[in-house]
């Protein structure tokens, strides 16, 4: 699947929604889907500037693809990662850089992408954007 | 309850209270953060730009002699309301950390490495870093008031810590992040008997009771309009003449010198010498202006009004389970500083918000203080003679379901 | 005379124009001082407050989103207007004034006595007393470039102080006392060869015409809002990346730390390291809509029509007797400084006022020019886009009365 | 004659003109009237801060009336300063302190007295009381 597709996907889903109320119920249960992050990857080196709650993001190359770990300490923030990775994990570099964050905003998410340093979602997507040109030149 | 307190009619002073957030009507408990503006202080930055707005202090035209005038009033309604002997010791600023930035680094050159400073742990980030920056240039040394455990601070400490070393003492009168009210007088009273002068950053206390600066004795105090009910990029710093005499000034620019050529340069008198550039004219008229719609409504009745809100919120917030209140006193603002046992203060905050109600979440700009209680953040919410004791119903409404939701 | 631009219609944007001074309409010949404020940026300004006022960049609630989106949202209108590569190179200050501290105390702590700073002889006030007061603490040089009769700077002698020990060199785009349009390009270039930065004061010149900032390849710019058809207490400063990150901030608070204790503080990344406090939220935002303002008209139509307007009102000046412009240059913003032999400025900036014209009169905050040209004071009319041709005739008509009436 | 019947007769005078243009020219015409300031009492002592024109002011003490000398660059700050020792020029101290500056704005030149610090009408007055401050004290 590309990531327009899963972009697409979820999109989807979002649409099933009527109120904020089952949204955000989604995006609480979509939180316990979050792969395990291990305590020693929560590192200082590892942690996203800019968000309100403390937010890591961990990194690999596995066959030319990125892997991402990544977890938070507000279900929210985890809920909203948990979404990204189901677009951005497992990805070729190449790919998350030819992407975009226009998803966001269609599954009516867009004040989370605001420059507004409580929620860092904008960090986020340049987090995982500067890892995806790290990889690509090395 | 304050029956006595049209609030309906109030809020009709603010526009922004008709605005609706995620279709829910605005329950605005931000106060603390910025205030709300009301129509009166809009209109007179309007009026400014439509019908004044010039350039002051040098024009020889009539615009700027109007534009000079309402800023120099502004001066005195400044002057009147803190209850300051001197206009020229009422210095407008573009806020707070501004005001106290000027007062750091006019002392910068004045203390020594022998000297000491002292802090409270209940500051705002720009109470302290200023001083930080301070204490770099000069090698004095900073003592830090320690808190109880309910957030106040150590009085005996204090005593332990001041001595005739202490060269400065600054703290603020209210704390942003609980809303505890610090005992200033008592302060002040022991800093000067140790020749200690004392910085009170007034941020968090003008707007909720009358603050007579006379009779405080205090050195400096400062405050910002935008959460006064006046704008944004403007406040003030009160001074004692002859401190303000003593420090070199910030900044450097046109009006606040007298005479310059390139090998010298003269500052002007005060309060010219710390006003350099532009000033924020049509800010610090509205500001002004907004002091006028406080004192119409009165700051008695305003603290009256508030208290009851602040009771009120906290005999409901205690019904919730799980909810614990960090500094509690009896000597607060209307502010409520919380958690929830098990569920992060931006998730309370974020979904606060989808019911229409604005609180603010975090550190607060105060992380020493989240430290001190272990946390990484609190919510807060705080309170304004615009609330409704409604508004407060249904925060503990959209808190019950916000719990369940998390939990 | 350019036919093509609409002034007309545009008069019709500003309020202030229906204004009468001494019954007669307004006439403001002192753009130079402030510029006047067209309606859509007073509607912008009461838009935030009636709509969206909130403290920026921590809060979780909608109206903080909104905020600090149009917040964001004018540092980019600031960014693309000058050609700027990075947003966070554009750092938001209370004016130009503001941000020329903010650079010359950076290099406070950066020169050391060995080294050396230019600057013209044409400077305001502004962007001398910040260099002097960084010189007492740096113990670094200053040089200055000295200026021909007709107050252009002499290059060559620029070329003789400029050294490898030269390490800032700062100056004005357009001289506010003459409005001479400096060889910034030139000076640029000669300085980097040399190794030493530039500062531009762009407070004279970003009203009058376009400016790219990567092309100029200047390593700090900075205007004021206020005279850009924006609110006063707002201005920026633009900083290579790598400049700004080197230099310590002038104030400290919050916004601009990452992580404090009371031993030790880490400062924010930029921009927000040198944006202490909460900023002029909605005087930041209403720049941004001025510079929109500007680029619907065009800065291009308006520089040619402010020079037709600046051709006709030389060549009617000239026709009084006795009348001396001082920096008269092909390379000129729309600006006259005179005197009238044997009348003072003073005397002539006070009756213009009665027929409705609005002049300044004195130094202008450049005292050294003053002293180049031996003179007091003179008189400053200073045009814009807003004025007229007739406006000019009315002009030379009070001029002759006045001159009669006080010799 | 009291201050406040010469603030009277000033008022009275200037009631008399019909514009400004009339106004402005008996100004003027004061202004011929002061009384010569040699160039050594214009020193630097004597300079009033706050002009934008340059104004000296002397004072003196004769018999207990305080007797001043004034000059300014400009002719119609001259003008006003012609104005200003019409009231207050021989006077005793406690006179000049008793008294107020309203008879400025009842002749219309409310705009010199702003806080404005290009018309110095406000820092002369402010001098004139020192002086008169200064010597009640001696
Ligand atoms: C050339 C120049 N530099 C600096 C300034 C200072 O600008 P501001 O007063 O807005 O800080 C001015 C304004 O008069 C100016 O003309
Ligand atoms: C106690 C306290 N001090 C200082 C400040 C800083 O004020 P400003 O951001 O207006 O400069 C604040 C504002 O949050 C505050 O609450």
């Amino acid at each position: 699947m590309t990531i327009e597709n899963a972009q697409k996907d979820i999109i989807d889903n979002f649409l099933f929604f009527d109120d904020w109320t089952q949204k955000y119920e989604y995006i609480i249960e979509l939180s316990k889907d979050l792969e395990f992050m291990s305590d020693n990857l929560k590192s200082e080196d590892n942690l996203i500037k800019g968000c309100q709650s403390k937010v890591w993001l961990h990194a690999e190359m596995i066959n030319g693809k990125i892997n991402f770990l990544a977890d938070s300490e507000a279900i929210i923030t985890k809920g909203i990662i948990s979404i990204l990775l189901n677009v951005f994990n497992n990805r070729k570099p190449q790919e998350i850089l030819d992407s975009d964050m226009g998803f966001i905003e269609k599954i009516g998410l867009k004040e989370h992408l605001s420059p507004n340093r409580a929620n860092g979602l904008s960090s986020m997507y340049k987090q995982i954007k500067f890892y995806a040109l790290a990889f690509s030149k090395s | 309850m304050n029956l006595s307190f049209n609030v309906e009619k109030i809020r009709q002073d603010f526009p922004i209270l008709s605005k609706k957030i995620n279709n829910k009507p605005l329950i605005y408990f931000d106060n603390a953060a910025t205030s709300q503006t009301p129509i009166c202080v809009i209109d007179c930055i309007k009026d400014y730009y439509e019908k004044y707005n010039s350039n002051i202090h040098r024009g020889v035209h009539s615009l700027s002699d109007e534009a000079t005038s309402a800023y120099e009033d502004a001066r005195n309604k400044v002057k009147d309301h803190f209850n300051i002997k001197y206009s020229e010791e009422v210095i407008f600023t573009s806020g707070t950390t501004h005001s106290i930035n000027i007062v750091s680094n006019g002392f910068s050159k004045i203390l020594t490495k022998d000297d000491e400073i002292i802090v409270s742990g209940l500051e705002h980030h720009s109470n302290i870093v200023p001083w930080q920056m301070m204490i770099e240039s000069s090698g004095a040394k900073l003592k830090v008031i320690p808190l109880m455990e309910n957030g106040e601070l150590d009085m005996d400490e204090f005593a332990n810590i001041l001595s005739l070393k202490t060269k400065v003492v600054f703290l603020n009168h209210v704390s942003n992040a609980l809303g505890l009210i610090n005992p200033i007088e008592k302060i002040i009273n022991m800093s000067h008997e140790k020749g200690a002068y004392v910085l009170i950053d007034g941020a968090q206390s003008a707007a909720h009771f009358k603050i007579d600066l006379q009779k405080l004795n205090v050195d400096f105090f400062t405050a910002s309009a935008h959460k006064l009910c006046g704008p944004t990029g403007v406040g003030f710093l009160y001074g004692k003449k002859e401190l303000l005499h003593r420090m070199e000034p910030l900044m450097g620019g046109g009006e606040m010198i007298s005479d310059v050529t390139f090998s010298k340069t003269t500052y002007a008198d005060l309060p010219h010498k710390f006003e350099a550039g532009t000033p924020n004219i049509s800010g610090v008229i509205a500001f002004g202006r907004a002091l006028d719609y406080l004192n119409e409504i009165g700051l008695e009745k305003i603290e009256n009004y508030e208290n009851d809100l602040l009771d009120y919120a906290n005999s409901k917030l205690k019904q919730i389970e799980g909810l614990k209140i960090y500094g509690e006193s009896k000597n607060k603002t209307s502010v409520i500083s919380f958690n929830i046992e098990g569920i992060h203060s931006y998730d309370i905050g974020a979904l606060l918000d989808k019911f229409g109600i604005a609180v603010r979440t975090g550190q607060h700009c105060a992380q020493p203080i989240m430290d001190h209680f272990g946390v990484d953040g609190t919510v807060r919410a705080s309170f304004s003679f615009i609330n409704t004791f409604q508004e407060i119903d249904d925060l503990f409404e959209a808190l019950k379901k916000v719990k369940s939701m998390l939990s």
